[in-house]
């Protein structure tokens, strides 16, 4: 039964993706997006990574969604729909093209790299109920051998809070009168 | 069996005339500031030609005694060799310097130093008030340096010093008035064909070391005379390392293929032209062949080539004299046929009738070009002589002088130049038999050429000294030269008349001088030619009617041209007219140098310029400079594909990653 | 310890220069011609007291190390030695050099300081180069003999110097990098870049690697030889250089790619040598008669002085690849003859570029009625060009042809012809030049030869005539090293038998 | 769900292939940035998948997981940082048109 509502997510999931391509106003694209985010999130639930599922859901809907949503009312760019009009017009005719076939030879490309991978047939997945992400397991690894990368994130992390308030503080300069140039 | 103890003293012999050379080359650079401010003043250059002559004096004297001690040796020892001075032992190839004079060797250095010593004062009055008056005896002297050294050299590296030197002297000696500009183009002509020639000489001389191992020319020539056999491959090499050695000496002798030099040679001063181009340099092939008479004789089917090349040459030489206007061109062409003759001699392996020939051309061909030097001295340097013309009155003494050598050039009776060059023609017409008559064929040509000789000959005396005279006498007042020019004319006048008791014909019953002489040297030649049954005898009979046959051609050549020329130049108009286009081939040598323009130089200055302007410029040049114009192409088509729009950048990111998949998928 | 001292004088001189005030052109010349003295006095002290028996001058120093194969790190040592076949270059390195600065008097006016720099600084990577045993050294001094010719083409060059200059510089630079690469490979190869140990391993390399190697080497000693294909930069680079930087280039930096081909190409790969013998001796035959026909062409007298170096280095790569003791005595001669007649040319050339401002051969004529002396040394370096016997071209010449004729006829006798053509170029300069009549107005009143350009010239005349007369005081410390490089090669001709020269004859004929 | 991984490796695949479609045919900034998330987010899936087979065949391999955490993490400073310029490209421009942002040109 499970895999049936796998195939159906699955669907919903590329259905979100083309939304974001085909949205009118990035309303619309932020719309599908979240979409295809829970898609995911259930999926990840489905195939047994409980705690992605979760972070899947706090982070980037919650977090990185919701920044998009602030932006797009920050600038008011939903309501410019007809404007984006001209912008939702793909390039001209060529480039287009080009993008396209682009597009689909990387399809393609992960869909036989897919097929090589030697995975062994899957008998039917005993149990996948119990989580392969179980926590404390996880812990062990993320702060364990992978402490390292942990930690490097962490400064990355900084340095974005960093580099955001920059550009934002020069936006509050750029208030007082002289341009930034 | 060569005399052990060294023999120090021959050094002197070509080291005489270089001290010589060195302080009349001080003496010119010396004065050289003087002469820029005031041109006559060159009193300390005239002790130039003092030192040259005494230079010359004294390697005379050397040679006479050496000539002497030589005599008092028995026959088959005559050798005095000095120590030979270690010149390169590097890579494999030893060569020493040494001197050695033997019988063949005395009788060149005689002849170079006497003439030369004559040569030396008449052009001490010739050269008086010439600007580089110092300079042309200094030239003088480096040049009797080089040939000395070339006949005494003991290995053939020796010799190539001499070779080479006298070609160097020669260009400096041509192109002695360079201000006149076409003396320098004769000059480097001469130079350019020389070195042709001695390209050939170099190629001989490898030749001869793979052979021999060595070039020391007694041991090559004691090795083949006493050799009993050679395989096949042997006597290839052994003819190919003769015929090479002939191409030098064709070279340097102006022999057929290479003789378009010699006439234009004429450029230099006229004593230049009697001591280079008429009695030393251009005998050097000859001594050459002759030094080395063992190899030729055993390399079969060069002395045949020997003897039609010389054939060929005196034919060519002796036709164009007929037509020649300039006096000297006329003695020039002259020089080219008797040399001829001088090569016909050895292609029929009679060497000893070549050096005697060579002898007696020293004397009455230099004779005969200081004479017309002197003419031309009387005349203020006019050479053509149909502007001369009744000078018998004006020059009595030249006139004399000149009459005696031409009459032993034209091979008149009883004269050195009848003996010499009847002894040629009856040893060609003796060897008749071989390769199918060739020899009797070049009798003919031999013959044909000796009456030509005898006319132009004539010819030359009429229009000079004889008829009315063709030049404005207002302008040009003709003198007899001083002494000091005369008084060689008249030695030299002696020696052509007496020179042929050094060779008389064996049918007087009178030792050939000259023969035995140079027996020791001549010996191997002979026993190989004998060997492959070459030798050959005239019956007494036959003797006396080929010396009959000569002396009336001689005589009756002689008159028709002296009668055809008498009154003056009608009968050069009448043949002009008569027969133009035989006249003009005649006239400049067959064409053949006009030819050698067209086919050889030509070709060669438009390929020069295709090399220098297609090849390199364009194809190489080009290609060095289009990388660079590439690499700058390619930078400049890139610069246009960043345009700044992040659509094109994120589609080339794209591509980047299709392609970094591709790669992987394929890999 | 003096071949450290010998390398680095003319570095001490350039700092000295260095130091002088900009103004005092007079005490940058003087230190300049100070140190080149030195060095000339040292250097043929060294060239006298040379012994070939004796252990040849050595000094070896660890300078730096690499990791090479599983962690064992290998040595490249600091090390020059000076054996017979480096013997003569340096000798005449150091000899030219105080000729070279001396020469300068006449014409470098602007900015002695950095030329005399410069010139001192390339003394020192010629030297090295000369000296170098260690293959990364060799390649370190080649790069610093390099450099200072590209600023004294450029600043002090003709009209395109740039263009020349460039064109050199990376032409020359190209093909060394290839050589960089071989060094690299054959380091790591074998572990060692010290010659001494190459010569003896680089045998067992298989002949495939070898003559990788010998084509890599072969490039870039080819480029700056320079061998036929790869000339064009020399006339550019000659017509557009100052006249010592002309001398020098023709004296010894092109005598650098002979030495490599001979050190590197014929010594250490033997094997490679003698298969690609044939081909190197056609391109340096071919190139005799090439550079020839391309100097008869020329308007220019300091191109056509470029051309015929193209010819007469032809002449010593048909010597060295001859792969015989007289061709590669010949061609090691040669390379010392080509420095002095040549240096001479361009000396010569220079003074009359001094004078009337113009190397067009058109714009002279007759200039021997107004300078004799100029003429004399003129005429005097032309015959020692050209090869007469005697003076020293002609000994070199001769061995050259010999060798090539020993190992293969064809070549040697296309060889020969470039003699003939030599002297066509050669004369017809000179005719042009020197004789005629002295119309052009402007020729009538040049100085002739004064003092200091007499005095100049006189070492490099005597030289030519010492060379010509006894060569063997020069060339008799040299024989014992080209003999064991003939051996090593007559050997590896056994070996591979890919390619043996004629049978020679049985020496004499069927004695009696 | 008893899917076979390479489904959900194609999947992956799709979301990729229409992230990048996204990424280079749209004009606005902001749905290229969500493009990126997109394509982020099919790399994570790809990596789940990946790890999710290991732990079928009976050994759990926790990389997976533990990489898709710094996907996430590193997608949200990326975003983060996006939308920060895109802030200030529209102070300055006033638009947010890929085209606008031409001064770098070549």
């Amino acid at each position: 039964m499970s895999s049936i509502l796998f195939y159906i997510l699955a669907l919903v999931a590329l259905l979100g993706a083309a939304g974001v391509i085909l949205a009118k106003s990035p309303m619309g694209s932020v719309i599908s997006l979240l979409g295809t985010f829970f898609a995911l999130a259930v999926i990840y639930l489905l195939a047994g990574f409980q705690f992605l599922a979760a972070a899947q859901i706090l982070v980037y809907a919650g977090a990185i969604l919701v920044l998009f949503l602030f932006v797009i009312m920050l600038l008011n760019l939903g309501a410019m729909g007809s404007r984006f009009e001209l912008s939702f017009a793909p390039l001209q005719g060529g480039r287009a093209r080009f993008a396209g076939a682009i597009a689909v030879a990387l399809a393609l490309v992960g869909l036989i790299a897919a097929q090589r991978t030697t995975l062994a047939a899957t008998s039917a997945p005993a149990a996948d109920a119990q989580a392969i992400d179980g926590l404390e397991g996880l812990a062990l690894e993320l702060f364990g051998r992978y402490s390292l990368p942990f930690q490097a994130v962490s400064v990355l992390l900084l340095a974005t809070m960093v580099a955001v308030i920059v550009l934002a503080k020069r936006q509050r300069a750029g208030e007082h009168g002289e341009q930034p140039r | 069996m060569q005399s052990h103890e060294s023999h120090a003293w021959l050094w002197w012999i070509p080291l005489l005339p270089l001290i010589g050379s060195a302080i009349a080359g001080a003496l010119h650079l010396a004065t050289l500031r003087a002469r820029k401010s005031d041109p006559q003043a060159s009193a300390p250059a005239s002790l130039a030609p003092w030192i040259a002559c005494g230079a010359m004096l004294g390697a005379f004297v050397l040679s006479v005694t050496g000539f002497l001690e030589l005599r008092d040796l028995e026959p088959s020892a005559r050798a005095l060799a000095s120590t030979a001075h270690d010149w390169i032992s590097i890579g494999g190839l030893d060569v020493d310097l040494g001197l050695v004079l033997d019988p063949l060797s005395s009788v060149m250095t005689l002849v170079i130093t006497g003439v030369g010593f004559l040569i030396h004062v008449y052009a001490s009055g010739y050269m008086k008030g010439d600007r580089g008056y110092g300079k042309f005896f200094a030239y003088l002297n480096l040049f009797v340096f080089a040939m000395l050294m070339l006949v005494l050299s003991s290995s053939l590296l020796g010799v190539f010093i001499g070779w080479e030197g006298v070609g160097l002297c020669s260009f400096l000696l041509i192109g002695f008035w360079y201000e006149k500009g076409w003396p320098a183009e004769a000059a480097q002509k001469a130079f350019v064909m020389n070195r042709v020639g001695d390209a050939c000489f170099l190629i001989g001389s490898f030749l001869l070391i793979r052979l021999f191992g060595t070039l020391d020319l007694k041991t090559i020539a004691d090795t083949v005379g006493s050799a009993v056999s050679f395989t096949d491959e042997q006597a290839l090499h052994m003819s190919l390392a003769a015929l090479f050695l002939f191409g030098g000496c064709c070279g340097k002798s102006a022999q057929f293929p290479l003789f378009t030099w010699l006439p234009d040679a004429m450029a230099g001063p006229t004593p230049v032209s009697a001591l280079i181009h008429a009695a030393t340099m251009v005998t050097s092939g000859i001594y050459l062949v002759v030094r080395l008479n063992p190899l030729f004789a055993a390399s079969g089917w060069v002395l045949p080539l020997i003897a039609i090349v010389g054939a060929l040459t005196a034919l060519i030489g002796g036709s164009t004299a007929l037509v020649q206007r300039d006096i000297k061109k006329v003695l020039a062409y002259s020089t080219v046929s008797q040399l001829g003759y001088m090569f016909l001699a050895l292609g029929s392996g009679a060497w000893a009738a070549a050096v005697f020939h060579l002898v007696t051309h020293a004397f009455f061909k230099a004779l005969l070009f200081l004479g017309a030097g002197s003419v031309i001295h009387g005349m203020h340097g006019e050479q053509d002589m149909h502007k001369l013309g009744g000078l018998r009155r004006h020059m009595p003494r030249t006139y004399i002088t000149f009459l005696a050598g031409a009459a032993a050039l034209s091979g008149l009776p009883l004269l050195s130049g009848f003996f010499s060059k009847d002894e040629i023609l009856a040893h060609a017409f003796a060897s008749g038999g071989l390769y199918y008559g060739l020899y009797y064929g070049l009798w003919a040509v031999g013959v044909i050429t000796a009456a030509l000789t005898a006319y132009y000959t004539s010819r030359m005396v009429a229009l000079t000294f004889f008829g009315e005279e063709r030049f404005d006498h207002h302008h040009v007042h003709p003198h007899e030269s001083p002494l000091v020019m005369t008084l060689p004319l008249m030695v030299l006048a002696v020696l052509s008349i007496l020179g042929g008791v050094l060779g008389l014909p064996p049918v007087l019953h009178v030792p050939h001088l000259l023969a035995e002489w140079l027996a020791p040297v001549t010996d191997a030649g002979n026993k190989i030619l004998a060997a492959s049954h070459r030798e050959h005898h005239l019956s007494h009979t036959l003797e006396w009617i080929l010396l009959g046959l000569g002396s009336a051609i001689a005589l009756g050549f002689a008159h028709t041209g002296f009668y055809a020329h008498r009154h003056g130049t009608a009968q050069d108009e009448f043949f002009a007219h008569k027969r133009p286009t035989l006249a003009a081939t005649l006239g400049d040598a067959w064409t053949i140098d006009s030819r050698y323009a067209r086919i050889i130089v030509l070709p060669l200055r438009m390929l020069s310029f295709l090399i220098a302007v297609v090849v390199d410029q364009f194809a190489i040049d080009g290609l060095v400079n289009g990388t660079g114009r590439t690499a700058r192409d390619i930078a400049q088509y890139s610069r246009r594909a960043v345009d700044g729009s992040l659509a094109s950048y994120a589609l080339w990111m794209g591509a980047g990653a299709l392609a970094i998949c591709a790669l992987w998928m394929w890999s | 310890m003096e071949l450290v001292l010998l390398t680095f004088l003319p570095l001490l001189g350039a700092l000295a220069v260095l130091c002088t005030p900009r103004a005092a052109e007079g005490l940058q010349r003087g230190i300049a011609l100070a140190t080149t003295l030195a060095v000339a006095v040292l250097g043929v002290k060294l060239f006298l007291g040379y012994d070939a028996a004796a252990t040849p001058y050595s000094f070896s120093l660890p300078w730096f190390q690499l990791p090479w194969r599983d962690g064992t790190p290998t040595q490249v040592h600091f090390s020059l030695a000076m054996d017979g076949i480096s013997l003569l270059m340096v000798t005449l390195t150091a000899v030219l050099m105080p000729i070279v600065i001396l020469s300068t008097w006449g014409h470098v006016e602007k900015r002695v300081k950095e030329f005399m720099v410069w010139m001192l600084v390339m003394q020192t990577g010629m030297l090295g180069t000369f000296l170098a045993v260690d293959l990364v050294l060799f390649y370190f001094f080649w790069e610093v003999s390099l450099i200072p010719l590209y600023f004294l083409v450029g600043i002090w060059g003709g009209e395109q110097r740039l263009y020349a200059t460039v064109k050199f510089f990376l032409y020359t630079l190209a093909g060394s990098l290839l050589m960089m690469v071989a060094i690299i490979a054959i380091l790591f190869d074998r572990g060692t870049s010290d010659r001494g140990e190459l010569i003896a391993q680089l045998g067992q390399t298989p002949l495939e690697q070898q003559l990788w190697y010998f084509a890599a080497f072969a490039l870039a000693f080819g480029i700056k030889v320079p061998i036929l294909p790869f000339h064009t930069w020399l006339p550019d680079a000659h017509t557009q250089a100052p006249t010592s930087g002309s001398v020098v280039l023709a004296g010894v930096l092109l005598k650098m790619g002979t030495y490599g081909l001979l050190r590197f190409c014929i010594q250490m790969l033997p094997d490679a040598a003698v298969a690609a013998a044939p081909w190197m001796m056609a391109l340096g035959a071919i190139g005799i008669l090439y550079g020839a026909l391309l100097a008869w062409a020329q308007t220019d007298l300091k191109r056509l002085i470029a051309c015929s170096s193209v010819s007469h280095l032809g002449y010593v790569v048909l010597g060295l690849f001859a792969l015989t003791p007289a061709g590669l005595s010949g061609g090691m001669l040669q390379m010392v003859n080509h420095g002095i007649s040549t240096g001479l040319l361009f000396l010569l050339v220079g003074m009359l570029y001094e004078r009337r401002h113009s190397r067009a051969l058109d714009a002279f004529g007759g200039v021997a009625t107004v300078m004799p002396l100029f003429a004399l040394f003129w005429v005097f370096t032309v015959l020692s060009s050209a090869g007469l016997p005697g003076l020293n071209g002609f000994v070199g010449e001769y061995l050259i042809l010999l060798g090539s004729f020993q190992s293969s006829p064809l070549w040697s006798v296309i060889g020969l012809t470039g003699v003939i053509f030599g002297a066509v170029y050669l004369l017809m300069a000179t005719r042009k030049m020197l004789f005629g009549a002295c119309t052009n107005p402007e020729n009538q009143h040049l100085t002739d030869l004064n003092a200091r350009e007499i005095v100049l010239m006189l070492p490099l005349v005597v030289l030519a005539v010492w060379l010509g007369v006894r060569p063997n005081d020069f060339m008799g410390k040299v024989e014992p090293d080209l003999a064991k490089v003939g051996r090593r090669v007559a050997e590896a001709r056994q070996s591979t038998a890919a390619l043996e020269p004629v049978t020679p004859l049985t020496e004499g004929v069927a004695a009696r | 769900m008893n899917v076979p991984t390479e489904h959900l490796l194609y999947l992956s695949a799709g979301l990729f292939a229409l992230g990048v479609l996204g990424f280079m045919v749209r004009r606005n900034v902001i749905v290229v940035l969500m493009c990126v998330e997109l394509m982020l987010n099919a790399a994570n899936l790809a990596f789940l998948a990946a790890s999710r087979q290991h732990a079928l065949e009976g050994k759990p391999a926790l990389q997976g997981p533990v990489f898709a955490i710094f996907v996430i993490t590193v997608a949200a400073a990326e975003a983060a940082v996006g939308l920060a310029l895109i802030i200030a490209l529209y102070r300055l421009k006033q638009s947010a048109e890929t085209d606008a942002a031409a001064e770098m040109k070549g």
